[in-house]
């Protein structure tokens, strides 16, 4: 069967690639795309592992038929950074000891992200929820959530400087 | 003198005595002498998979060369598994 | 596998009518688990979403008008439709995570027709209305119609849903969802309880509509417990009477998520936890 | 929070850098065993067994092989059987079946093929005959006379006498001490229960992946997520039949472990479908093949009963223990034997334990393996003991605490334990010294957990600029190279982030024993220290030579060498690693190891919960978790490792379990239905680090991997009971268990 050819753009890109129909984004991104952040943990969008932003929207890439992706913008973990400079979210992260293993840490912080653009000022609950979709089995979550409530305070404060 | 501790199970093969005095440098040469008083005893901790000693508190997963201090309390334990 | 995205409903009915092995979605969020789990393939994949009409949320001349193809997260960011109909909007919330609610959508949450499904019970004491498109034209059809069984739905070969049709609740309505779940996020309900009340001047309740999931091969209408409820207040031993009553209409089947005396019991529970929470908002003026 | 026994000041011991591997980690480009690409590389899979039991009566792989794009088809005939005797024989009849399946999900034919699709369509093309037999799931079913048998050569060892009929019981461990009937007879109080666990799997979010390039030279090349990669060569070795020399194993970035990840599953498949291939071959796991077919921790049935006088010594204890194994007999019923009591002094007690097989996956280590079983019997009639002589449980647990020099149940006397410590600080803090809120329940409970030793190595060279590369052998899979290099900056000095820390692969470091038994900062930086001791000794010489004068006279402090007679200006270590070609050459050390004087680990816990008496609904309201790390070398990690051991515990007691229909095949696979906890499950886990630094180790290293996980099912089960007054025996508390605890008004 020939094969789809999608045309979008990736991390700011204009990027064109060709799917099986049937195939996910997620195995787009990472066999033709070569972009490996993005992680398989379960692929039925239990584990969110997959995350990413399409059309600003966050969802599982692994639930995302390929084909789908024609002509939407798409951001991954490896487009979140500003160049060098570290996204407030993975600095955090860093510094707040919220990975262990680090194979989850992809798409919470996309998620993350997608959390911070739509409520600047998230409660420790609402953070909590909104990362309902991602599991990590390292941490107990703890520190994640510590450090996300640490980017949005970091992100106020370079607002308001 | 090392002390050397039976389980219940090893007990079986030393005739119910719990504790004995063994004069030993190595765990090879303790392993010899505890043959020697009660035959079978070894294949019996192959078999129940006490390859381990413990030797003052200390557990040695694979022993045979392990000297023992005088003195010593020595166990014939299972070798551990951790995650 | 192909894999199409008509921007028009004849695209998709003509598509749907040459080839009975198309199947239409919007999320994939139970296809693609289905076919990872080896379920076969469609021919091809409908998608849904690049119609307009069926991603739309929308009041027109006092109804909602939902596209069976709108994420649930465009459900729970609208606020006139969460004033409206908060019980139906909070189910919408309630399905999966926040990544799974910029994908799912009633329809698929309708047509997959799991009796677990989450927003079915708010649409039907909603009396939502279903515009069915099919070879034969389209149709409207009420929703507690479709689904038939697990897995089933009376939706003919070749019919889909393009949108739902709910008339704005009266002045002093509102409707309420509760579900059991062992997390806070990310299951299947084992018992899940929608309720709509009115009330009348006096604090009576002047109508109300139960209905319950995953307590039966589909959602379960109560209209016992309806009964008890209307024409009196919302009583202590009025709301026994609706718990015993969903207990009593719940048939439920033992399986990895729940006992059948678990899902009776609570099946009461959250019916009168429901009833309570719509008699709440609706006392104070409901959503209007 | 931290609260420490004496010892020294450090330095950088004890601070909390940013961890040396976390910047690829936050921005994508950490690789790990699936995100390795090489050319030409073919696609894995794995066709699994339908049935819980069945006799392999054929296997044609005629059409699969004939499949477009089908480059190789192996079976468990392709794969030497090794004897009866050799402890690798049950791994690699799991890795392939042979003869018969032996649970569902039991691999039976793998093939190799150009793309994942066709991998997956051609192996469901093999075509398998069974003879499908009658299986067992229930541990105390499979116990009885004219179960079905997984094994014919299953002789039950450590019974009083022989027995000469196989059976499921693979052993029978006992520990005996004191007069078990005198002690419950001086007993005023006595408690008993029959408790319940199903396995639970590790549900590390990386499922298994691999990829192996083998040659025409005969060498293969693997690179994969496991725990321990010198493990991963001896095992794929001891499947393939080879030498070890001809595989080198290059560990990827590890997505989670926790004691699953300690054996392999793929490996020699994907190195044989390589050779027959002649192409590259990646394997990687769906979690759906994770829960079916790898490692979960055993189902468990325990009975104890526990005597005490009236003012609260525990007089007496008796214990019987069963956990299933899976297919294979494992070392589980041993090691929850050891623990059972392990946290008190018992003077009186008979422990039993039975090791059984039934038809599920093979068992595999997962944190503080077989104790948590243990302690949620143990530490749920301790709470009832303190109930009943309406004393506090923490003060109970002191009274009863051992401490150095007492006998442990096991056997050996106890070195230098932080038990009481941790009650103590428990008892002391904030969280226990305020009442719950109204409406809240409150539960205690404690855990043990020995550490292990084991072997490890390390290399540590100097570079030019004065800064260090330190190479391990240990997988790091939770911040172990961060403490790695704490401790070797500790040692020379310098900067922390001028130490590089790497896990090299099993040709560039010496032999190295798997991460797990929380070894790997206490046995691997043993090692790190010691070759940095070893550097110093040389960086004294070369500052000798450099000063031409006696190494006597050159002291190594604070990353330089100074001149005991103050005749020369201090020289920092990047002043003589620049002149190191012209005092001798490069600087570089290794030690290698059998790491003695493991520490044995402790944590004691106490919970709020609030409980929906109409549902069964159980919040885990506040957490706080005291364990005793001897020292903390990276506090981050330290608390990192407590929090995520109490969570996995609260996601045990709570909700998880393997669910299997009446034929044996597992009914949630999928993290859908496996339910492990969410971040809005969860309250802030709060930590006290206890530090009673362990003497054998050079910076008082204890492990700190495993313990946190072995409380949380008492301390959930006794915060449920004060909550509702309902005893749960049974795990997972879920909301239909605890509704039907709570119906049936089961106060204890």
């Amino acid at each position: 069967m020939s094969r789809t050819h999608v045309s979008c753009n990736i991390n700011g890109d204009d990027v064109e690639f060709l799917c099986d129909a049937g195939e996910s984004l997620l195995d787009a991104l990472r066999d033709e795309m070569r972009l490996m952040g993005a992680k398989e943990g379960c692929g039925t969008g239990d584990c969110g592992a997959c995350s990413i932003l399409m059309d600003g929207r966050l969802q599982c890439s692994c639930l995302i038929f390929a084909p789908e992706a024609d002509g939407a913008a798409i951001v991954t973990v490896e487009g979140i950074a500003d160049g060098d400079h570290l996204h407030p979210l993975q600095q955090c992260f860093l510094e707040g000891a919220a990975l262990q293993c680090g194979v989850c840490t992809p798409g919470f912080l996309v998620a993350a992200k997608a959390l911070l653009d739509r409520n600047p000022d998230p409660t420790e609950t609402e953070v909590r929820y909104a990362l309902a979709g991602n599991l990590c089995r390292c941490t107990g979550y703890d520190k994640i959530i510590r450090s996300v409530l640490a980017a949005a305070d970091r992100m106020k404060e370079e607002v308001a400087g | 003198m090392a002390q050397v501790h039976f389980s219940s199970n090893q007990r079986r093969l030393t005739g119910g005595v719990a504790e004995i005095e063994i004069e030993a440098a190595t765990v090879r040469e303790l392993m010899r002498k505890l043959e020697e008083m009660y035959p079978g005893i070894r294949a019996h901790l192959d078999q129940t998979s006490a390859t381990a000693v413990a030797i003052d508190g200390d557990i040695i997963p694979d022993p045979m060369y392990e000297p023992v201090p005088p003195d010593a309390e020595v166990h014939l334990i299972t070798p551990l598994a951790g995650g | 596998m192909r894999y199409v995205a008509p921007a028009s409903v004849a695209e998709v009915v003509a598509l749907l009518a040459g080839d009975p092995e198309a199947r239409v979605f919007a999320g994939a969020t139970d296809l693609v688990p289905q076919m990872r789990a080896g379920r076969p393939e469609p021919s091809v994949a409908i998608d849904l979403k690049k119609i307009p009409r069926l991603t739309g949320v929308s009041l027109t001349d006092g109804t909602w008008r939902i596209g069976a193809a709108a994420p649930t997260a465009d459900l729970t960011g609208n606020a006139a439709l969460a004033a409206d109909l908060p019980g139906l909007v909070y189910a919408g919330g309630l399905i999966g995570s926040d990544q799974i609610q910029n994908r799912a959508t009633l329809g698929g949450n309708l047509c997959n027709a799991s009796p677990a499904a989450d927003s079915v019970p708010s649409l039907v004491v909603n009396d939502a209305q279903a515009v069915v498109a099919g070879p034969g034209g389209e149709l409207t059809v009420r929703v507690i119609d479709i689904p038939s069984g697990p897995g089933r739905t009376s939706l003919q070969p070749g019919e889909f849903v393009v949108e739902f049709l709910i008339d704005r609740p009266l002045p002093s309505t509102s409707d309420a969802y509760l579900r059991l779940i062992p997390r806070t996020e990310m299951d299947i309900a084992i018992v899940g309880a929608a309720a709509r009340v009115s009330l009348d001047g006096d604090g009576n309740c002047s109508s109300a509509a139960i209905a319950l999931a995953a307590v039966a091969p589909t959602v379960v209408l109560v209209p016992a417990a309806a009964e008890a409820l209307v024409g009196g207040p919302i009583s202590d031993d009025v709301l026994a009477t609706v718990a015993a009553a969903c207990a009593e209409a719940a048939d439920p089947i033992d399986d990895k998520r729940g006992t059948v005396a678990y899902r009776r019991q609570v099946a009461g529970v959250l019916a009168k936890r429901a009833v309570l929470e719509a008699a709440g908002r609706a006392g104070n003026g409901g959503g209007r | 929070m931290t609260i420490t026994e004496q010892r020294p000041s450090y330095r950088y011991v004890g601070t909390r850098p940013v961890r040396h591997d976390g910047l690829d980690k936050v921005v994508g480009k950490a690789r790990y065993a699936a995100d390795l690409v090489l050319p030409g590389m073919l696609y894995g899979h794995i066709l699994r067994s339908p049935h819980a039991h069945a006799r392999i009566v054929d296997i044609d792989t005629s059409v699969a092989e004939a499949m477009p794009g089908v480059r190789a088809v192996i079976t468990g005939a392709d794969f030497p059987d090794l004897p009866a005797d050799d402890p690798e024989r049950n791994m690699t009849r799991n890795l392939m079946a042979r003869d018969k399946v032996l649970y569902e999900g039991h691999a039976v034919a793998a093939v190799a093929a150009a793309t994942r699709r066709q991998a997956r369509d051609a192996a469901e093309a093999i075509e398998v005959t069974y003879e499908v037999l009658p299986h067992t799931l229930d541990i105390l079913e499979a116990m009885e006379p004219g179960a079905p048998l997984l094994h014919d050569d299953i002789l039950t060892t450590g019974l009083d006498s022989e027995p000469s009929e196989p059976s499921n019981v693979a052993n029978r461990t006992c520990y005996e001490r004191g007069d078990i009937e005198q002690g419950f007879a001086s007993a005023d109080v006595v408690v008993e229960g029959e408790f319940l666990t199903k396995p639970i799997h590790q549900g590390y979010i990386e499922p298994h992946a691999c990829v192996a390039d083998t040659g025409q030279d005969g060498k293969t090349v693997i690179w994969c997520s496991s725990q321990g990669h010198f493990r991963v060569r001896s095992q794929t070795a001891a499947m393939l039949g080879w030498d070890t020399s001809r595989i080198k194993v290059i560990p990827a970035e590890i997505g989670g472990g926790f004691g699953g990840k300690t054996t392999i599953y793929l490996e020699p498949l994907a190195v044989e479908l390589s050779a027959r291939a002649g192409r590259p071959v990646k394997m990687v796991m769906s979690r759906d093949e994770v829960f079916r077919a790898t490692g979960p921790t055993p189902g468990s049935v325990i009975r104890v009963k526990l005597g005490a006088t009236g003012d609260g010594r525990i007089t007496a204890a008796k214990a019987w223990l069963a956990y299933e194994s899976g297919a294979f007999p494992g070392v589980w019923a041993m090691l929850g034997c050891m623990c059972v009591v392990s946290p008190y002094n018992v003077e009186n007690f008979l422990i039993e334990g039975f090791e059984v097989v039934v038809n599920k996956p093979v068992n595999a280590a997962y944190r503080a393996p077989s104790a948590p079983m243990a302690a949620f019997a143990t530490d749920t009639l301790v709470d009832e003991i303190a109930r009943r002589l309406d004393m506090d449980p923490i003060d109970l647990r002191l009274l009863n605490c051992p401490s150095a020099g007492d006998q442990a149940p096991y056997g050996p006397k106890w070195p230098l334990i932080g038990l009481r410590e941790c009650l103590e600080a428990i008892r002391d803090s904030e969280h226990y010294r305020s009442a719950p809120a109204a409406g809240h329940g409150r539960g205690v409970a404690s855990g043990f957990w020995f550490n292990i030793g084991e072997a490890s190595s390390a290399t540590v060279n100097l570079n030019e600029n004065g800064t260090a590369t330190v190479v391990t052998g240990s997988p790091d899979i939770g911040g172990s190279r961060a403490s790695m290099a704490l401790m070797a900056a500790e040692e020379l000095g310098i900067d922390v982030h001028a130490i590089q820390p790497v896990v090299g692969d099993t040709e560039v470091v010496g032999f190295t024993d798997v991460t797990e038994g929380s070894r790997a900062t206490f046995a691997t930086g043993m090692a790190v220290v010691e070759a940095c001791r070893d550097l110093k000794g040389q960086l004294r010489g070369r500052a000798a030579r450099m000063w031409d004068c006696d190494v006597e006279d050159v002291e190594w402090a604070d990353g330089r060498a100074t001149h005991s007679g103050g005749e020369h200006e201090p020289l920092a270590l990047a002043d003589i690693t620049a002149e190191a070609g012209r005092t001798g050459g490069p600087l570089g050390a290794t030690a290698s190891l059998n790491a003695r004087g493991a520490g044995p680990a402790f944590s004691v816990q106490v919970t709020d919960v609030s409980v929906d008496d109409e549902t069964g609904r159980v919040t885990v309201e506040r957490y706080t978790t005291a364990q005793d790390a001897g020292t903390a070398i990276h506090p981050d990690y330290v608390e990192g490792q407590m929090q995520g051991g109490v969570v996995q515990g609260i996601g045990w007691a709570l909700n998880e379990e393997y669910i299997h229909d009446a034929d044996g095949v597992m009914e949630n696979p999928g993290f859908l239905d496996y339910r492990i906890p969410v971040a809005s499950d969860l309250p802030m886990i709060e930590t006290i680090i206890v530090e009673v630094p362990n003497p054998n180790h050079p910076y008082g290293v204890r492990g700190v991997g495993e313990v946190g996980i072995v409380p949380p099912l008492p301390a959930l089960a006794n915060a449920i009971h004060d909550a509702t007054d309902a005893r749960i025996r049974e795990l997972p508390m879920s909301p239909p268990r605890v509704l039907a605890a709570i119906n049936s008004g089961n106060g204890a």
